[in-house]
């Protein structure tokens, strides 16, 4: 099924996560010729579908045009190409790190993270100590107020995965998080395997004759390693990428200031830019999959909505009043106003696809040369001046 | 001047707009000196237009627009404040009364505080 | 020989000399000024008169200093670029020459924003540097600024101020060379609070030889309490009192106790940079505490100051 | 609008408002099936929780977003009061034959459906004797939300506000009554309502009473910063809720961490209730041919969206537990599944 | 930029005292472009004196105009009509429109509605910041591009003074930064530190505004 009847469409995907390679796929079954550019170096997947070209080594370097009608310059090598797109969608996930000041604790022989536990359970180094006699690993939860969801699912599967391998587990958590069914029947299942889970509010960590040592509420628990989570943080290339494509971020450093009307849909503050998956929320790798498919559909009926005119008011601009004082572009929360040179004129121009109606503008401008097209507003309140502008 | 005396609404008519929406569905009507005007978003109230409705005698002019963080425009709600507070200095420096301005956060759902909010008026 | 002042010939004769600071009245009160001569007649080599200090009125430097010469005192005069233009300060510089001066400091002078003429316009037709090139110039060539010849000679010791703490640090020491290739004869340091950074910046000064072309004097300040650190902290830019020395001061007790472990702290200040290379005298800033001066000076093992050599400019 | 391909939205609550402005925007035809008198299901009786002048992102305003977008769009047609009596499968297709208010009967055939039946509240009943309806001072969350909503903030000034205990977990993961799941929204909500109660009575003292508490996520970050410091968090249950001095809620329970038993008296008890599956979630299974897990939602493949039966999809809490935001997020996936299996067969 | 401010709403009132019929003149050039005296501030300054004045005196006309560059002749001509109608103008200009305007209109009483400031540019939305003194002798080419006269609150040409600290001149330390600082910084960076070396001689003020109210001739456009 064409998803456009009339024009071919191409997407833009930017970024190398699961969730980017999951966007390719959706938006190429729906028809749209997509361009992906994961910005770093990514293993190739297997199978393209056809209508998918993969730039690897490419490098973003801006991004013109705008909602229905994107051109990204994309540099290879030494040439700069423009590579048409009707819509962008960013997939960067997210980046890992292990909180040592947070945790106040350094990795070491006795501290792993959850992934390092399970790569030596499959290159089998645990095997010494899981062979002789029971090993007793305790993985600690919440520590020092790390609340990431994604690592401390990560953190639950892995003490499970200990567990199976015949090792003693305990399992020190605040709060459990159970918030999805999926995650209530995985610590009912982890319990029923013998995993002991410990609550505490306070606990004291100490390394003592070749083992772990934590002071919890009810009795010492002796232990031989520590697992403790990773935390999760913003991904490196979201700060440039942002001011590159003029993109809010939020106070958390992850894109999409917290805004209920924009969270979900995977909004940005640009018509025609999406964001899915981990790079603008806390999600553990199913939840970011499932982030994507809805984001490619709220992206797929934007596109849809284009081939008809904007419902709500937009800004125009009396380009020859303009004084090109560049307070519009400043203050447009969308970068939908700039000032270029039209039909012979150089002065700012709102860009229809990208304006929003909000009138932030219009109420900005100095020479009043900006008005709401579509904005119901009565005569004796116009702003225009009483008087003559003579120019 | 076809304005009521009494009160003038500059809304956003994503937020406040719903509110009176939804009041009104309830058989509510407005009072008949309050004019409400619906814009677009709160970030359209101009300056200006505050100034004209005092001119035009409004007693009172309330901009009502997104608590911060519902915004759609993210900014909308957060101008329209920054330009009550400079009316109010205005008036404040012009020897009237700056409470003739107000500024209020509201939400689509919050139908029953607006109609407090026009009694209490 | 430049000038024949005492400070230049004690210099001239290898002493360590000992400068002091004298802050003129807020006004033509010439008792005051006798008052604060008789505290130190005798305690020091020179006495600096300010200028204006921190932008508040005071008597001229120039008249001040034509009374202690009057009184048998070796004034050293200070200008500010911050009041006068290049005429204004040619012209005083003549009358306190006139008058008996031969030190002159030159200052770029506290912005008047510190003073109590705020609303004031301030000139800074030139700076520090241009001046003390301009004085070289009266005193070596006879020339005025403008290229005209000077009626009577102008036998003028030129000082320059320094601040080893300001930023950027790499630039105190350039600008020191500039002050030394301007003609300056001396030096006069902001206090010294912090000695690990005096002696950084001693030992690039010794490094790059300007410390033979020019006498280094170091300033140091007597602080009557605590509070008094804290306030430079706050409010004195360019120094900064290091907390062990506020502590010490709490720790000495309020009012009279608290001043005497000041001029205790001062004078071994003073004994300490004695042993720093390069150091050629120390310079007492004791503001609106001239009563301090002479104990200072005497704990510091600085009495009886020497006679200088008679010998001819 | 003949030619267009059509599909139906059962349910007329957020998620079904919002499966089928995606499906409309995308060019595929609406039929749009409530069985109540208006659109909004639960999603409309969430009040505002903003406090200081910033949202809490409650979701609640969602809902007359949507339905203003729904006025605007075409390619919608909406049947108000209208059920789904039979479902027959003819050649791939789906017959619903439906009735509305008055008895008269209506069919349509379409490719595809997608269900968005909503979800009921966990009665206060279903857990412990908490004496909802019995003892005075006892109020749901839900409650809560509704005076908000109907009265305004003014309302706050009329509860009882000294102690205020909120109890969550009150239905949700309940194993032996088959509810052995968490229903994600309850901490939430209560969380946000506490700090609406603290704002309009800065006096009252606000407990939690807790197993885990869910508080991930980016639209919960300012509000469990606020709140961590400013109610007293308790790992324990009460037991038995029972009438107090003067008119006050008095409950025994046990502090988990030190095992101390311990009674405690409050004005204001306000039970956290969670999701459960509609009471008529097993005729709709039925009519359409569908399994239920085993809490009673209806079941899905691994995407979350796609029933068994193909070209029947589920969105929002008629398949799991989900906050108003998510359930948008789900009925947006459900259209992308919908749209895909079409693409294939329009 | 020339960068101005509207003056307080007390000095203009006051300005305009006893006045009953007043022309709002605003110009669409640098004023307007710092949101200080374009048409839009004509319109603002406008309803607020009639709110104003509606208190004190009866009626009260004001009249609003706006003109592309009021230190022009020929934009301010079309005024003539207005002006003969009031009994004040209120200029929303920046000093040299004023002036234009006064020089224009010998018989009219114009008074200025903004505090022209200095030349500068946009540091953030709603910051504007001097750069440039206007002393006519320009030395930018000798400090890495940042002008000690203009930027240092002493102008010296052998700075730093001993009041400069992390970066930030005594003076005004949470809003100016040490112009040596930064000539530092920049020339380091640029390497070219040894022009720091060499003393700047005194300047020629003959150039700046010491020198006398400047004029600019240009023979070649004149016949």
């Amino acid at each position: 099924m064409n998803p456009m009847p009339g024009r071919p469409r191409g997407v833009i995907v930017l970024g190398a996560a699961p969730e980017a390679l999951c966007a390719v796929r959706e938006l190429a079954a729906l028809g749209y010729a997509v361009a992906w550019l994961p910005l770093e170096e990514a293993q190739a997947p297997a199978a393209l579908p056809p209508n998918v070209a993969i730039y690897p080594a490419a490098e973003l370097v801006g991004l013109g045009g705008y909602a229905g009608a994107f051109c990204a310059q994309v540099r290879r090598g030494e040439a700069i190409e423009c590579l048409p797109g009707a819509a962008v969608l960013i997939a960067l996930g997210n980046a890992r790190c292990y909180p040592q000041e947070r945790y106040g604790l350094p990795l070491g022989p006795r501290v792993l993270t959850p992934p390092q536990a399970r790569q030596r359970l499959k290159d089998r180094t645990l095997e010494a100590l899981l062979s002789h006699r029971k090993a007793h690993f305790l993985v600690m939860l919440d520590w020092g107020g790390e609340t990431s969801r994604e690592t401390a699912v990560e953190a639950l599967h892995t003490a499970r995965a200990l567990r199976q391998n015949h090792a003693e587990v305990t399992l020190f958590y605040r709060d459990l998080k159970v918030d999805s069914a999926p995650l209530e029947r995985l610590t009912r299942r982890m319990r029923e395997e013998g995993v002991v889970f410990c609550r505490y509010i306070e606990v004291e960590v100490r390394f003592e004759e070749g083992g772990v040592h934590i002071a919890a509420p009810d009795g010492l628990v002796r232990g031989d390693m520590l697992i403790l989570p990773e935390a999760v943080q913003p991904h490196p290339a979201t700060l440039p990428l942002a001011a590159l494509l003029k993109l809010r971020v939020g106070k958390d450093g992850y894109f999409q200031e917290v805004n209920v009307r924009q969270v979900r849909p995977g909004l940005t503050n640009r018509k025609g830019i999406y964001v899915a998956g981990r790079c603008h929320m806390d999600a553990d790798r199913e939840a970011a999959l499932e982030d994507v498919s809805h984001v490619v559909a709220s992206l797929d009926a934007f596109l849809h909505s284009l081939d008809e005119p904007p419902s709500g008011p937009t800004a125009e601009v009396e380009r020859d009043r303009c004084i090109r004082c560049l307070t519009c572009v400043r203050t447009c929360p969308h970068a939908a106003a700039e000032v270029v040179e039209r039909e012979g004129i150089t002065a700012a121009y709102v860009e229809k696809a990208a304006c929003w109606g909000c009138g932030i503008c219009a109420a900005h401008c100095p020479v009043q040369a900006i008005a709401l097209k579509g904005q119901a507003v009565p005569s004796w309140l116009a702003p225009t001046a009483q008087g003559v502008s003579i120019r | 001047m076809s304005m009521a005396q009494r009160l003038l609404v500059l809304a956003c008519s994503r937020s406040a707009g719903e509110a009176l929406a939804a009041l009104e569905a309830t058989g509510q009507t407005l009072p008949p000196d309050v004019t409400w005007v619906n814009l677009p978003c709160g970030g359209s109230v101009d300056v200006l237009h505050i100034l004209r409705a005092l001119e035009a005698g409004a007693e009172k002019v309330w901009v009502l627009a997104c608590y911060e963080g519902a915004c759609e425009s993210l900014e909308g709600n957060r101008w329209a404040e920054k330009r009550v507070q400079w009316v109010q200095a205005l008036l404040q420096e012009i020897g009237l009364g700056p409470e003739r301005v107000v500024f209020r956060a509201i939400s689509p759902t919050m139908a029953a505080d607006l109609k407090a909010w026009l009694e209490e008026e | 020989m430049k000038s024949g002042s005492r400070l230049e010939r004690l210099l001239w004769a290898g002493h360590f000399v000992v400068t002091a600071e004298l802050g003129p009245p807020k006004g033509p009160d010439v008792a005051a000024v006798e008052r604060k001569m008789s505290l130190l007649a005798g305690a020091c080599d020179a006495v600096n008169v300010t200028d204006n200090q921190t932008a508040i009125v005071r008597l001229s430097s120039a008249a001040t200093c034509a009374l202690l010469h009057q009184h048998g005192i070796e004034p050293v005069m200070q200008m500010t670029c911050r009041d006068r233009n290049r005429l204004a300060m040619q012209s005083d510089i003549f009358g306190a020459v006139a008058l008996g001066v031969r030190n002159l400091l030159c200052l770029s002078g506290d912005h008047q924003k510190f003073g109590n003429h705020p609303s004031a316009k301030n000139v800074y037709d030139l700076d520090s540097i241009q001046m003390i090139q301009m004085v070289k110039r009266l005193r070596d060539e006879g020339l005025t600024a403008g290229g005209d010849p000077v009626e009577g000679a102008v036998p003028l010791f030129i000082g320059g101020a320094a601040n080893p703490f300001g930023d950027p640090f790499e630039m105190r020491v350039i600008r020191l060379a500039k002050k030394v290739a301007a003609g300056a004869d001396f030096i006069q340091t902001q206090c010294v609070f912090d000695l690990p950074r005096f002696k950084e910046w001693m030992r690039r000064v010794v490094d790059l030889g300007l410390h033979e072309k020019v006498a280094i004097l170091a300033g140091v300040m007597p602080l009557k309490s605590a509070g008094a650190g804290r306030y430079i902290n706050a409010n004195v830019p360019g120094i900064t009192v290091p907390e062990a020395i506020i502590e010490r001061l709490s720790r000495a007790g309020r009012g009279a106790k608290a001043r005497e472990e000041g001029m205790r702290l001062c004078a071994e200040t003073i004994q300490e940079l004695r042993t720093i290379a390069g150091v050629r005298g120390v310079h007492i800033m004791a503001v609106e505490w001239e009563e301090a001066i002479r104990p200072i000076a005497e704990m510091a093992g600085l009495l009886p100051r020497p006679e200088p050599p008679e010998v001819a400019p | 609008m003949s030619d267009r391909p059509r599909a139906a939205v059962i349910g007329g609550g957020i998620a079904g408002i919002a499966a089928s402005l995606n499906l409309a925007q995308r060019g595929i035809g609406v039929i749009l099936i409530e069985r109540e008198a208006q659109l909004g299901g639960n999603a409309s009786t969430v009040c505002c929780k903003a406090v200081g002048g910033v949202c809490q992102h409650c979701g609640g305003c969602l809902f007359r977003d949507h339905l203003r977008a729904l006025e605007r769009a075409e390619g919608v047609s909406v049947f108000l009061q209208t059920h789904v009596e039979r479902v027959e499968r003819r050649e791939g297709r789906l017959a619903l034959l439906c009735e509305r208010a008055q008895g008269e009967a209506l069919s349509f055939e379409v490719p595809a459906v997608i269900l968005a039946t909503g979800f009921d509240h966990i009665s206060p009943l279903a857990k412990g004797p908490y004496g909802y309806g019995l003892l005075p001072h006892v109020i749901t969350g839900r409650d809560l939300e509704a005076l908000l909503q109907g009265r305004g903030r003014t309302a706050c000034n009329e509860l009882p506000l000294g102690k205020v205990a909120f109890i969550q977990c009150v239905g949700s993961r309940d194993e032996h009554n088959g509810r052995g799941y968490c229903s994600q929204v309850c901490c939430r909500y209560a969380l946000r309502l506490a700090r609406v109660l603290q704002e309009s009575r800065p006096e009252a003292e606000i407990a939690f009473f807790k197993m885990d508490l869910q508080t991930s996520g980016r639209d919960m970050a300012e509000t469990w910063a606020a709140a961590r410091g400013a109610f007293r968090i308790v790992a324990g249950m009460p037991a038995l809720l029972e009438r107090g001095a003067e008119g006050k809620v008095a409950f025994r329970y046990e502090e988990v961490l030190t095992g101390r038993q311990i009674r405690e008296s409050f004005d204001l008890v306000v039970l956290a209730t969670g999701i459960q599956p509609r009471a008529d979630a097993a005729l709709l299974a039925e009519q359409f041919g569908l399994n239920q897990d085993p809490s009673g939602f209806f079941a899905t493949a691994p995407d979350g969206v796609s029933t068994l039966v193909p070209g029947v999809f589920a969105a929002g809490c008629c398949q799991a537990p989900r906050s108003i935001a998510e359930s948008i997020a789900h009925a947006h996936q459900a259209a992308q599944a919908c749209v895909l299996y079409l693409g294939g067969r329009a | 930029m020339i960068v101005a401010e509207r003056k307080p709403m007390v000095e203009i009132l006051a300005s305009i005292q006893g006045v009953s019929r007043l022309l709002v003149v605003g110009c669409e050039t640098c004023v307007a472009v710092c949101l200080a005296g374009g048409a839009k501030e004509v319109a603002v300054l406008s309803a607020a004196l009639r709110l104003a004045l509606r208190e004190r005196t009866s009626a009260v006309e004001i009249l609003e105009r706006s003109v592309e560059r009021q230190c022009e002749e020929e934009f301010n001509a079309p005024l003539a009509e207005d002006i003969a109608k009031v009994e004040a103008v209120l200029s929303m200009a920046c000093g040299v429109g004023v002036q234009t305007l006064a020089e224009q209109f010998p018989d009219a009483i114009i008074y200025p509605a903004l505090n022209t400031q200095f030349m500068g540019r946009p540091e953030a939305p709603g910051i504007w910041a001097e750069r440039c003194l206007g002393c006519g002798d320009c030395v930018l080419g000798r400090f890495g591009g940042i002008c000690p006269i203009t930027r240092c609150s002493k102008s010296l040409l052998n700075g730093p003074c001993g009041g400069s600290s992390n970066g930030r001149c005594e003076v005004d330390p949470e809003h100016l930064e040490c112009a040596w600082q930064l000539i530092y910084d920049r020339l380091a960076r640029l390497g070219q530190l040894e022009r720091l070396y060499a003393i700047e001689p005194p300047k020629d003020w003959r150039s700046a505004h010491d020198g006398g109210p400047r004029r600019t001739t240009r023979e070649d456009l004149r016949l």
